[in-house]
């Protein structure tokens, strides 16, 4: 057990999976020698020889169709995207390729990639630094997705990730990398090492994907959400006084319905809450499945808190960032409505 | 401070215009094909594969060709193939040729939604394919099937495919002629152009950083060299050296969109390599000689470590793109006639007749068996159902294989679907 | 005033907008000489010359972005992709581009662009001609997506989009090209003749983005839908005998909350119909929309009707395509439930 | 029927290997540029600007280079500006030095969140700006600052978009350096790699199908070349003969991956031109004489007719990639010392000593009056606030311009915010 930040937890599930399994292949723009602009590679290349961890030409569509290749020889790569917001050249091989293999091909063929990709905002990176857009996947059929918001979780469900034998994308928020972020960006910053999910274990472990984690019991009102917003629901559920049930998703699809609809089935009220655009962002998909099974429990309407429906901005990144006053507006309104 | 830019240019400037490329003949014109470089049979050298890619310039703009016009193999590419071989090579050809006319026909009756033949571009895949060696894996397009003809590949398991029938080795899902076999080295076609090359090198990078001995080989159409996966693969295949062979097969149209729309303004497709320093080579892809020396030849570079090859198969699409198509719509209906490179079964059937290996009956014979081969196969086939007649399988398999394992979510749609 | 099918329709946008504006140029894939594969700008090369409508190389991504660089420069492209399910390449261009232009530029540069795919299934056409991504441009900020469903719908709406100053996403329901078509995929084939709108007027005319059509006053139950669905609706409303209003939403984005609102207030019961798979579809941020505004109105879920959450397949086209029959069953079990 | 594969190469095989590339020198150890081809100054011939392509073929491999060893401009690419044009030269260049170096300072105080400058690249914007004629477009990366500073774009607008204060003209919307300017030919920058190269080319392509006189300028850096829009920027140019100047700016580095990884195995960037008949010529992009003939000669051959020119600017990224990266992790701290094509500036400023145009005391009034132009634009710009003292536009401007008429829904989300 070591106290880790999401980053080493990233950089240790890769050096587990690693020397489990001598088909785990590491690759990406500026992932092999520097080891990734965040970090997360750091260390591998040198360990492991620069046939296991290696840099890639930047072109997206190249390494992801690469990786298609590589996994359907046989090997498990796991890809890096610099940015989230830099996924769309590659957006035609996650989506005709990798998602459909194992299908058109009625399983001849499987694509057992992992794709890691920095995502969400708060960190002054502007409209192309900061985008959430784990919503242009869970439409996809095939994939599966995934979002964790501690070390703990990061090291587990990416190694659950690799050894998947579909494709995973897998979204690593970017301003939790370094600590909890609750949206009080105005506070000092918090380590992790002051967080209990910073204890990671060592080895090997896995989360399994489907099963999401209850940050905080509650009764009154449950908040639905992944990713940083985590943090930032639970500040509000602190600052409201609202005895809410914040519930981390942790992955989108397959998605836990069990424990979702157990914790608004007993608090009849829920806000569903994100990084990403309102519309049509996956807030849309929970409250779908929400009032077709829980209509008559809801005792008020559904609120999304959401990003606002405009590209990310540099200098307003404050006001678009749904923090803890949002949030906290949107729940007391949860509360007193009906 | 202003300055007057530096030029010899002064205003007033003439008028910009556009070039819109347009083929040298549109339907009610004379087929046109002068702008397509030819070589002499056996006039293009056989460099060593370890030859360097500065040396080999010239045979991007050359063409290979082996049968003369007196349909002797002639030049430093001949030679290489045993009669037997030959004779394998013509056999795959016709069964190829007689399967493609079997189901167009039959989609033509309505068994199958939709076909696509290679008439005339047989060659191409069927020499290729013979000189790789099992374990390699190609990455197709749709007009590939002569892979897995030539890879013995059952027949009956392409008809089963193209009617989606109870036998369809993929369920029923995928669109007539979008086969796969990973068993005879055939990845699975996708209907998203140009994809399967950068996949093609990724599966050879893994090859090479396995350590093991098999190469892979990419395909794609020259209409689709203008996807953006083609100039990945190109990056991917230089930067990493990858045992791949890139194959372009140039049959002259995209639908109705002649090959000058992706070509642009270089003189061949081939020339694509040279901005990478892949050593590439342009060939005759009617000549079953010349496909088959030219495909060894990049697969013992790629076996031997030394990296990729981009071939520019040249050839001519003489049907149809496929059954919903019409290209007497844009272009000239018999323009077939005037492709200066013929055709690809009786140029290899002359040479085997003028070399004194078989005869005019043999060719006839080889015909009607090839004819028999596809009617067995296409009786078997149509006994495991054709498209709409109920014999596919179950509905329930629909929900199959989207994952390793079918979460909760989908079963629950399978059953409210009724399975 | 003349009969038109769609195709004919669309055709006719074309040559009214080219006639009025000599900065609408039109290319892609197959639609200078031959005029398209579905045939819908036969015609303009021959009639407006090679430099007004012309062929362009197989690449999505060539062709919006090149589609971009024209109306920075002060053109109005229309492009055509071939199939929406080839769409992905230019995704990039599309979401990253095109989207954010004005948006970056502080309106210094736009894109006024017109992007048009034929979209959704019902013509055996298999995973890559059958695809309905509406979704994964409704979650974009800066795009408008537009799905008419008759010929004088598509003539409206596609002059609105190609005057329209930012860019706009065209779908064309390709199965009903030539005719309405209602799921019955075992009757005989209805041609648009038949159908009153198929009347289209001579010249220019718009229809405004923003605008639902109401197919079918009801008063019983709400059926939220576009495209080739409208007709399976209508088809469905007749078979179950339930007084259906059936509402055509036209364009997803802008979308028409007020008709939408007024309608489902009236009714209390709702059931939302679309090609696409169901997970994180469009109908997924109907359902969010209606439960937060109108909870309180709602006598029963709204349950969603859609494509399952796996590819579209061939042969089991019509267990995969959402008929009358199962919109049916949804909308009796909409009138049972509550 | 079973035949073994036409091939001299018989099992068992060798195992394959990846090639993995890596620069010729990592931190420890000596800079080393050897690899990088150099011709001498003046040795490059010029050819007429509508000489054929295939007669330019060596222009990609070889090095347009002006100024000698001793500081005198030599060769058929020299003399073609005079000294006042030599003076606004290295007066820009002079401008954009001072003004990186301050706004990385100002970034290191927090003024601002991020910062890139184009330390030893200057000669490559700053030349070719004065090359094009208004009206022309650029569509830059964020490292071409300099053709905003030699096209007189107010300075003072550059630190108000970096600052994102009250008076940026992208009303804090985007990252510091995503400059946009219509009027000063200057497309809105991308955050996103290379999908301005493909657009220049649409640009490019409507000015001619509108029959205007302007031309289009399409950049990318040496890394971003891989990427699939690179590729869509050469077909369409190819095969429309867009009237467009496609430069490859290769500063030797992306971010911490040396220039290897995108070039791969071809000899030069500018070699990518071939496989499009494209004609491509290679240019020593430290010097301000070089890049400006070639500039020219590239906007006569747009501005005729006659197409587009790619040219590969040879030069070298001094400092960090952006205000978030140390480069001493991945290369030699010193190993701008070791680069060949030396200093732009120093190279200017010594012809201008040599030839008797300047003296070293111009020199140094020339910076200090940079400086001075700089701080006076800093005091200005600052008083309109930096990032994060609250001086930024209204909150409410964030939801303008998503479309040119807001939307009700969007509306409605402004109100929520409370605008
Ligand atoms: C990404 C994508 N865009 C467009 C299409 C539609 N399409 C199918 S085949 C074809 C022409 C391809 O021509 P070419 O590459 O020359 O191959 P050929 O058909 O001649 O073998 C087109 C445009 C597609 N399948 N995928
Ligand atoms: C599509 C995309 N992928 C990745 C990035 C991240 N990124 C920003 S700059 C850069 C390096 C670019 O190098 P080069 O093209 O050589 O330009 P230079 O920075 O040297 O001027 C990378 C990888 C990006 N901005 N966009
Ligand atoms: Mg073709
Ligand atoms: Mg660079």
């Amino acid at each position: 057990m070591a106290t880790m930040t999401m980053i080493e937890a990233i950089r240790d599930a890769h050096r587990v999976a690693m020397e489990r399994d001598d088909t785990v292949v590491v690759f990406g723009q500026d992932v092999g020698y520097f080891g990734g602009v965040f970090r997360c590679t750091a260390g591998l290349q040198k360990e492991f020889g620069d046939h296991r961890c290696f840099d890639a030409p930047i072109s997206e569509a190249g390494i992801v169709g690469a990786a298609i290749g590589m996994g359907a020889y046989g090997l498990r790569p796991v890809v890096e995207i610099q940015f989230a917001d830099y996924v769309y050249p590659a957006y035609d091989q996650i989506v005709s390729e990798a998602a459909r293999l194992r299908y058109r091909s009625a399983g001849d063929f499987t694509a057992p990639i992992t794709i890691r990709m920095p995502t969400g905002g708060g960190i002054f990176g502007g409209q192309t630094h900061s985008q959430s857009p784990e919503a242009l996947f869970t439409h996809v059929a095939g994939l599966k997705t995934v979002i964790p918001s501690n070390p703990y979780d990061a090291k587990g469900l990416l190694l659950s990730a690799i050894e998947d034998p579909d494709p995973v994308i897998f979204l690593e928020p970017k301003r939790l990398y370094n600590g909890p972020f609750d949206g009080h960006h105005d506070r000092p910053i918090v380590p992790w090492s002051k967080h209990p999910l910073s204890n990671v274990p060592d080895g090997h472990y896995t989360i399994p994907f489907g099963q999401a984690r209850i940050h905080r019991p509650g009764s009154e009102l449950t908040v639905l959400t992944y990713g940083t917003m985590v943090y930032v629901a639970l500040a509000a559920a602190q600052e409201t006084g609202i005895d809410a049930e914040v519930i981390d998703l942790r992955s989108l699809v397959p998605l836990d319905l069990e424990t979702i609809s157990t914790s608004v089935a007993k608090t009849g009220r829920c806000v569903v809450a994100h990084e990403a655009t309102l519309t049509s962002g996956f807030g849309a998909e929970l409250c779908a499945i929400l009032q077709q099974e829980l209509l008559y429990s809801l005792e008020a309407p559904i609120i999304r808190v959401a990003g606002w429906d405009t590209p990310y901005p540099h200098a307003h990144e404050w006001v678009y960032f749904p923090g803890p006053e949002r949030l906290g507006a949107a729940m007391r309104a949860t509360m007193e409505a009906g | 401070m202003t300055v007057e830019p530096e030029t010899t240019l002064a205003p007033p400037f003439a008028p910009l215009q556009l070039r819109i490329p347009e083929p040298a003949a549109r339907p009610g014109e004379a087929p046109r094909f002068a702008d397509v470089a030819l070589s002499p049979a056996g006039a293009v050298r056989r460099p060593e594969v370890d030859c360097p890619e500065n040396d080999l310039l010239d045979l991007a703009y050359s063409l290979v060709r082996v049968l003369d016009d007196d349909h002797q193999a002639v030049g430093p590419w001949a030679g290489r193939l045993t009669s037997d071989q030959l004779v394998v090579g013509i056999n795959d050809m016709l069964r190829q040729r007689a399967f493609d006319a079997k189901m167009l026909r039959a989609q033509r009756q309505g068994k199958t939604s939709f076909y696509m033949q290679a008439l005339g571009e047989e060659a191409v895949a069927c020499a290729h394919a013979r000189a790789l060696r099992p374990g390699d894996m190609n990455f197709p397009t749709y007009r590939q099937q002569g892979l897995l003809i030539a890879s013995d590949y059952p027949m009956v398991e392409l008809m089963n495919q193209i009617f989606s029938n109870s036998h369809d080795p993929m369920k029923g899902r995928q669109l007539p002629v979008m086969y796969s076999s990973k068993a005879h080295g055939f990845f699975t076609i996708s209907g998203n152009l140009g994809t399967q090359f950068i996949q093609a090198v990724g599966w050879a990078m893994a090859s090479a950083l396995s350590g093991d001995t098999k190469i892979a080989s990419g395909w794609i159409g020259d209409g689709a060299t203008a996807e953006s996966d083609f100039h990945a693969a190109m990056v991917f295949a230089s930067t990493y050296q990858a045992p791949v062979i890139l194959n372009i097969v140039n049959n002259q149209w995209a639908i109705s969109t002649f090959q000058g729309f992706a070509r642009g303004s270089s003189a061949t497709f081939a020339a694509r390599g040279h901005g990478f320093g892949i050593p590439a080579i342009r060939v005759d892809g009617n000549d079953y000689l010349a496909v088959s020396a030219v495909s060894s030849w990049a697969a013992e570079r790629a076996r031997r470590n030394l990296g990729p090859t981009l071939i520019e198969w040249v050839t001519y699409r003489a049907g149809a793109h496929s059954s919903s198509d019409d290209p007497s719509a844009y272009r000239p209906k018999d323009e077939v006639a005037g492709w200066p490179l013929g055709d690809p079964v009786d140029r290899l059937s002359q040479h085997l007749i003028a070399t004194g290996v078989w005869t005019d009956d043999d060719h006839t014979a080889a015909v009607a068996n090839a004819a028999a081969v596809v009617d067995t196969a296409y009786a078997a086939a149509e006994a495991n159902g054709v498209l709409g007649d109920g014999h596919s399988t179950s509905p329930s398999t629909m929900f199959d294989d989207v994952y390793a394992t079918t979460p909760a979510l989908l079963k629950h749609q399978r059953q409210q679907a009724g399975y």
